[in-house]
This record gives C-alpha cells, structure tokens and sequence, in this order.
C-alpha cells in the first residue's frame, strides 16, 4: 500500500517513543514554532556550546510524521558540530523536495532516510520539516546571542 | 434514503466524482465544509458568460457591455430572491471573509458623530466557536476603536452557553457577531432570538451565514439580522464569489469600504461622492463570472430546493451520529443529538492525530479536513490541537458514511490503537 | 503589418469573436482597456481546476487540496516569473482595485511608530491622470491621517508635467503613487526615473500597472518600484483576480488588509499574530480557479511574447494615430505621436456626444467605451464631459483600424456635423 | 437600421433645440442630478405654486437621448398639475423598462413616445431618465419645503 511508503516502520516507532522529547532547562536558546496550517507546535531547547550541539530538547504536539522527525533530526545532530549538523539539514531538505525521485543520503541521514515517502504528499513536507526548521532558527539565534 | 432527489445523480452532475483517487479508490468527498464542488451547469455558465457576453458592467456603450450588466445584475437579483432580500441590498464580494472585513471597515470608517462609530467602552460580541473570518476582523476594529470585544462561551456539548446572554448583550453592545452554524461543530445557533435581544439594545446583528446558506433555507427577514455574510465556493458556485448582504437603511447611511471606479457619484482631486448601495460597495470591474456561475448555482440549489437538501444532510448527520456513537476510541466534537445541527461532524481518534487519520482515510479516496479549521480558539477550548472533519452535501449518500466509517476502524488498526 | 504573430489567428482562440452583434455585424472588440476577451486556453484551465482538482488549498489532507494548491501556487511561480519578482513577494486579490486598497489599508493600518505610519504633514503624490482607482484610496488614506494629497498635473499634450516633480517629491513626501499608463490618454509615464526620485526622499512608489502590464514586458525589479497592481481580466485572464506585488521588506514589515483563515500564524480570543508573506495578504478560501486561469494567460501571453505583443500595439496606435490626424471635427485627447504611449486612444467629435458615438459605432460591431473612463477629474482639466475611446490589443488589426474610422466618418454624416 | 428606431427624427431636433434650456433664476427648488457611470449632469430648477408646475428651467450636459428627453419633459409637464405630471412620468418610465415591447400612450406622452426605441438599449435607459428623475426629486423637495 502506497501509505507505507510514508508511514515506515522507524517512523512509527520514533512516533511512539519520541527522542529526546522532554525539555532540558540548560539551553543557549529556546524557540517556539508553529505550524499555522494544522495548529501543530514544538517547543526547543538548543544549548550550543562553541560549534557543537551540546544538548538538544524538545516538547510539542503534532502529527506521526512532525513528531518522529523531530525525534530522529535530535538523535543527528545530537553532539556534530553545526557545520555536519546544516549539512544534513541540507540534504534532508532536499530529499524532502524531491517529489518522490531521491532516496537520500543514508550515511548523512540515517533513520531520516524513512522519511523520503513524504516527498510525495506534497502537504506533510511541513510536518516532516517542522523541528528541523526549530532546529535552524535556534543554531541561529544561539549564535547571535553569543556573536553580541 | 427518503430524499426527494438522487445523490448518485447528483453526482452525475459534478464532473469532479470521475476522477481516479489515491489507492484507485474513487472520490468520496465529504469537505464541502471547506469548498463544495461545482455541476456542470455552473460550470457552462461562467463559460458561456465569457464566451459570449464578456465585457466591462456598467460602462461600456455597446452590446456586450449591456449584455453582461444583465447577466450580472440578473445574477444579483437570484441572490436577493435566494435569501430574501431587496435587490439593492445584495453586495458582490470576492468571498465570506471579505464581507465580514468589509462591515468592520465600513463601521470603522465611519464620522465619529455618526451612529455606526465605534468608541472606547462600546461592546462587539463574539463566540467562541468563530471561524477566524468572523473574530480577527472584529479583534482588529476594537483595537482600532478602543471597543471591547467579549464572547459567548461553547459549553462542552458543543452549543453556545446563552445564560451570558443577558450580560453579553447590554446597552454598551454595538455589535453582535455569529455563525449560524459552526463550521467545526455544526451547532446551528438561535439566530432569531440573539438579533431580536441584540436589537432591544440598539446593536446590530452580523450573521456569518457560510454554512448555512448553502445547506438549508436562510430568509433575511426571517431572521431579522442586519448583515449577513456568505461564500459562492461552499454552495456549489465558483471560487472568487462572495455576499455581503446588509439592511438598506444601513448601507445607505454607511461608509464604502473599498475605493475606486463605479463606486462613485462624483470625484475630483481632492474628494469624492458615493453612487447608492450597491454600487456604492462594489470599487472596480467586478468578479462577472463568478456572480454569474453562482446565479447558476442558485439556480441549481433551488431547482432540488433548500428544503430537500436540508432533509438530506439531516437525514445523513443522523445515520453518521449513529454510526459514530458505536465507535471505540472515537470521540465527537459537537452536539450528538441532530437537533439546531448541520451536516458536520468533527472527530477525534484516541492516539491518533488527525493529520494521521486524514491521510489514512485519503488513501481509501476520502476527503476529509484536518486541523483547527480556522476555529484555534474552539480548539483550545475543547483542548485539543485539531479534529478530522467529515462533511456533508448533496452528492453524498449513505454509502459515503458507511465507507468513513470502515476506513475510521481501518486507521485505528493502520495505526493499532 | 510586421507582427510575429497573426491577430486572424489569435481570434480563432477567442469564442467571443464569433459572435454575431447587432446590425449582424462581426465584432470589433476595441475596449480591450476595460477588460480582455479570453481564449480557449484559459477558459479551459479554470474548467480543468474546478473539474479534477477542486479543493480548498493549504487546508485539507487529501489529494485535492494537495492538487489545489500546486495549482494555485504554480499560479503565483508564474506570475512572479512573468513581473520579474520572488514568488513570496506575490499576493493575489480580487482586482487591481482591491491591490490598490489594500496597500492604503495596510499603511493606515501601521502602528503609529513605524516607518509607514502616516501623520499630518506628510504627503501623498499622485497625477490628474490617474484612475479613480489610484486617487480615492489616497484621498481617503490623506483624510484618515492627516496626510496632504498632491498631484502632478497634466498638459494639453497629455504628459505629465515634471516641472513640478522637485517641488512634490520632497522630504516630506511619503508615498508617490503613479500610474504606468493612462487607461485615457495612452501615456506612458517615466517610471523608473520618478520612482528613483521618490527612493531618494525615502518616499515609497506604488505603480497602477493595470495598462502595462498586459501589453509590453514590465519587470519590478527594473523599474525599481516598491508595489505594483494589476488585474487579471485585462491581461486575457478570469474576471475577479488581482495581483498586488510588494518588495519583500516591505510586505514582511508592513501590517495585514483582510483578517481572517490562512492568514494567521496563532489565533486566541484576544489577539493574533500573523503567518509570513504572502499569506498574510490572503485572508481565506482564495480565487483558486481564477489564479490558474490567470496563470494559464500569462502562459498564453508568453508564448507569443511580450516584446512582440508591445511591438503589435505600437504598430497599430502608430496607423491609427495618421488615420485620425486626418478626420476633421475629431480631436485626440493624449499624446499624437507614438513615442512612450500604448494602444489606447481617445477622441471627441465636435457636436457629437461620446454616448452617441459609441452607440452609433455599436451598430457596426464597434465596442469602445464613452465617459469619463473612472478619470473624471482629468475630464475637467480637459475641458470635457467624456470621451469615446477605442484601445487595442493582441486580437486587432490594421481591419479593426479601418473600420473604426470609417464608422467614424458615419458617426459624423448620421448626425450631421 | 435598427439605430433609426432609437434616434427618431424629433429627438435629434430636441437635442438642436432643446426647450427651457436657460435656467430661470426664480424657483422652488433647484437639484443637481449626475449619472456617474458617463458623467453626465444636470440642473434643474422648478418653480411649483400650489399643485402646479409654474415654471421649469435646465441646463446640463448630455448626450442626444438624455437631452432630447429632458427637453421634451419640461414640455410635457410645464403649466401641468403635480398629478398629472406624475401620471406621464410613471408611463415614461414604464415606456423604458419595457425592452421595447410597447410603445407607450401618445395621449400621454406626446412628442416623448418617440423615445420607446430607448427602451431596446438598456445602457440608454438611465439617458433617457436623467431629467424626469431630477424633476420628481425637485417635486419632492418643493414640496417638503412647502410642507415645512
Ligand atoms: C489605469 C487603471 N487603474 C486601475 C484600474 C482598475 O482596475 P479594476 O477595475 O480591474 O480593479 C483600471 C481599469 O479599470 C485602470 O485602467
Ligand atoms: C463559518 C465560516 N465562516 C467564514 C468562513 C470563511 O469563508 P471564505 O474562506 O470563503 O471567505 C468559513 C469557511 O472557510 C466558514 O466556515
């Protein structure tokens, strides 16, 4: 069945027993997001320490898809520096673009190569970029805080 | 089905049902609560306005410029009669939302001396089961004012808590703004009984008629509210379409909203004059087609009668509340009982996110709305993110609920919950 | 004529033309300046949308809504593309009358502290040949703030009179609003040099593209505009859709127009916050059918090029520019050479009146428009009650010339003058 | 041609002559009525004693039907009682909006029946009607003036 193709075991499991999914209160960075669409939320704490993602956390509501992405995107760049960790990001978001014609670069993105069937549901691309797009927002904004 | 009409004719009528779904499952859809589809006839006559009267209303000196000021001030006239209203009282708009905009601007326009302004420590009243289409805009022009806006409150059944009524609607209210049916709960509201009270105070009612309208007979009189608001794209008409409809007495005295060619009397470079209502509300070359293809819709509506398809979607909600009420692990956001209750039914599924149910079902060709349906604040209150919203219109039947319903326990095995 | 294309040929695309009009006449459809005909190929786009991807966009789950909304933000990639513009910086609206409002709106709606607040003292510039369109809005923006509305005037020749430029865009001077062409005289104004001037002053420059843009290339970026507004139905697409293109900087910094779904990033009872551009602009089900009948005519008019469709008009307001130098009793109003000016062109008949004209030119076939053409106060600076304006466009040729001034000439013996 | 049955013979002489077109300085009342949609205007000044039209006056500009047909009211209704000069103007009007289905009562109408090819062109109607409409509404303000 087609759904399978988006709903892969890892992901279900990840929905089941999300990563990561419980708000450390040390952080360089906290950033909310949204969804508008769906109402779907995430809250994340990011701690920053030099280059590397020291600690990573989250908390929110969302969808099978938001929720075990997110688990899985904590689990990546859990300890890489930012440079790895945006050099995932990149190729994750591309895989997430390619309506269904890439596969992914398991050696960068692991467990997140499940997520490749959601490029053909052109309206869970959200759902499935939702922590990474928190994610990005806070390496952002940890590095203004400490660039002051 | 005791229904005067066919809903497997009806769809005969609607090119869109021949369309191959995902997992090769035909359409079923049940989200005209978000969008309705459109018969052939609306469709042949938007086309046939443009392939054969096409032109600018109201201006030109020619044929075609008569025939389409016909065609469009024919469509006005279908809508009037549609609701019960003076011709001159029906104004063309791009949709619902832009006619609840366009009430608050105009009484937000108004001369500080006039009786339609607004000043700090009036009162607008809301619900909380509002479409944003029927909050924001009011949140805005109390900002913009200094008014106060306050709220009905939804109890858990899903129906407005009117024992605030009383206080809700004192001598400060200025304006009552509703829905006559709820888009996520498929409350129908006691519209009558609110305007009558929001009068008694010298406020003026403003019904969100989105969901009624398309779905059972609405007469303007009958109701004796003071605007009413509705979209083309939900009652089988075009997209780009909507009603303002408002009380001559009020539109007269009332400020325009949107500026620009045929809205006036006369101008020069430093002040301009209003043409009459409605005119006066109707800034640039109109949305033609559109007024046109939802004239053919009217046509269309009325050709099966509202009363007819108000028995359908009764007779539909009926069986899906049953069918609902025996469900493990589903539970209804709304009334239960089919009583002041349209043909929408918003679900949850325990441990299942309706985002998730929502693509289930789509895999079995069901077309059903996820999410807050612009209605965050009713979420929140139910405390939830968001439902499965099933819907329901003339071209669907019994078999359309029979086969949610399968695919609702399909899900719940999909995701074994 | 040396056009790339062959307007006999592109009239077999148009259904309209085969229209039989009083007097049995074919039409010559000469008020092109008022609204377009429409080709097969966008009539069928719209009909496609409403008949295999129907659905409200951003919304729902299901594989329509996904269709939907490819469709209609291929829509706006395509419009983006044809501007020269970011696709985020595109907003669909009803009509160029509702862009145009829509950014008084939002200005007037700006928090008083920032940048595009207007407060007493500041100016609005705008010209006495702009259309009712571009001039209300601003009056209205001016008396709701306090602002000082001034203008550009307008010579015999029918040219604006930059003398004055200096003197109107100064530090005080806060948005220029202008039109590219004049839908009365043809002239095309030098936009990128005022647009300069009004940058350097820090003033903000809206452009009325409405008469551009269907007919030579125009590119945002070149003219160095801060917004523009055109409409759909002049440019071969659906009635009811607008666009309103806005720098990026600006639609990110500036507040909403229309309040309601899909424009919002959270909602509660009290207060909401805004999704990014441009669906902060786009409260609501938006005009789905008429964006992709829109983009379908972009396609069409790309197809057969912008350059050569500019170069078409030019050739036929060059030919018939000499045709009218030679009637007696006819006046031009507007530019008589053929430099900076586009495809319109009006005239008056001495002792003859333009409603008369028109419907003596009706008789033959000949749709023009007469009045004051939503320009009234530049009919008082001409000394004029109206005029008949004949405007062309992709579907004319030398023929249409031809018989325009031959019925002229009828005009003239029938009232003999 | 079809545009004979709109631009009758008198209606072209009462656009070169129109009658009372000097406006009278005395009156009752003096209203100014435009159609907006092609800019035409109109100033009407009425002189009403008692139930009688004493004198009607206008000037304005227009194009042939609107300026044969104002001329040709204040014909009609100049030195008339109020009611009957509501009589004919309710048949003129009738005479308009019936698409060219009847050719109204000449008893009535006199030189103003030759505007019944008007009723053939919708656009033309609001021509045509432009001087009756600011005579009824000099009428009613005459009279509420009178009343006060
Ligand atoms: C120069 C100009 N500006 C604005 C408009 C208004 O356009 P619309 O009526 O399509 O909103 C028009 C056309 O009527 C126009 O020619
Ligand atoms: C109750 C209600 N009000 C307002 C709206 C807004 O209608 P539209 O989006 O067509 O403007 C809707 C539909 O979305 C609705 O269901």
């Amino acid at each position: 069945m087609e759904l399978d193709s988006l709903y892969q075991q890892v992901i279900l499991d990840h929905y089941k027993n999300p990563q990561h999914k419980k708000l450390v209160n040390e952080y360089s960075a906290q950033v909310h997001h949204v969804n508008p669409s769906c109402g779907d939320e995430i809250t994340l704490n990011l701690k920053l320490v030099g280059e590397k993602v020291e600690s990573i956390s989250w908390d929110g509501v969302g969808c099978s898809i938001s929720q075990a992405s997110t688990s899985i995107m904590t689990e990546l760049v859990l300890g890489k520096d930012i440079k790895s960790a945006f050099a995932i990001l990149a190729e994750f978001t591309e895989l997430m673009q390619s309506k269904g014609l890439k596969s992914g670069d398991e050696d960068l993105l692991e467990d997140a190569v499940a997520l490749a069937g959601v490029s053909k549901f052109p309206a869970r691309i959200k759902c499935a970029l939702l922590g990474w797009m928190a994610f990005k927002d806070a390496v952002l904004q940890s590095q203004d805080k400490l660039g002051e | 089905m005791s229904s005067k009409f066919t809903p497997a004719q009806i769809r005969n009528d609607f090119p869109i049902f021949a369309k191959v779904m995902r997992g090769n499952s035909r359409l079923t859809y049940l989200d005209s609560g978000a969008t309705s589809q459109k018969p052939r006839q609306v469709l042949d006559a938007e086309r046939n306005f443009y392939e054969n009267h096409n032109a600018a209303v109201h201006r030109g000196a020619h044929l075609l410029a008569e025939e389409a000021s016909e065609a469009y001030e024919g469509a006005r006239q279908k809508v009037a009669q549609f609701i019960g209203a003076d011709v001159d009282e029906v104004i063309f708009t791009k949709s619902a939302t832009e006619s609840l905009n366009a009430i608050a601007y105009s009484l937000g326009n108004s001369d500080p001396k006039s009786k339609y302004a607004l000043k700090p420590g009036d009162r607008i009243v809301v619900s909380e089961m509002e479409h944003h289409a029927n909050l924001i805009p009011w949140q805005q022009l109390a900002k913009r004012t200094g008014a106060e806006l306050v709220w009905f409150e939804v109890d858990a059944d899903g129906r407005l808590d009117l024992s605030s009524a009383a206080d809700l609607i004192n001598v400060r209210t200025k304006i009552v703004a509703l829905t006559h049916q709820s888009n996520v709960l498929g409350t129908i509201n006691p519209i009558a009984d609110l305007a009558e009270m929001a009068h008694k105070v010298g406020a003026l009612f403003v019904l969100d008629a989105c969901q009624s309208v398309p779905h059972f007979p609405v007469n303007v009189s009958q109701l004796g509210v003071d605007f009413l608001a509705f979209s083309g794209h939900k009652a089988i008409g075009p997209t780009g379409i909507g009603v303002l409809w408002g009380k001559s007495e009020h539109l007269e005295a009332m400020e325009p909203f949107l500026f620009g060619g045929s809205m006036i009397e006369t101008v020069t470079m430093t002040q301009a004059t209003w043409a009459p209502a409605p005119r006066k509300f109707e800034a640039g070359v109109p949305n033609m087609a559109q007024a046109v293809g939802l004239g053919a819709a009217i046509d269309y509506l009325q050709n099966i009668g509202m009363d007819s398809i108000a028995n359908h979607d009764s007779e539909l909600t009926g069986y899906a509340l049953e069918k609902f009420s025996r469900l493990s692990g589903v539970t209804v956001i709304g009334p239960k009982d089919n009583k002041d209750r349209g043909a929408v039914i918003s679900f949850t599924i325990d441990g299942i996110h309706p985002h998730d149910v929502g693509q289930v079902l789509d895999q079995y060709g069901i077309a059903v709305r996820t999410g807050h349906h612009c209605a965050w604040p009713l979420m929140r209150k139910f405390g939830i993110a968001g439902t499965t919203r099933a819907s329901f219109y003339l071209y669907n039947d019994f078999a359309d609920v029979d086969g949610l319903i399968a695919s609702i326990e399909d899900t719940k095995k999909y995701f074994k919950v």
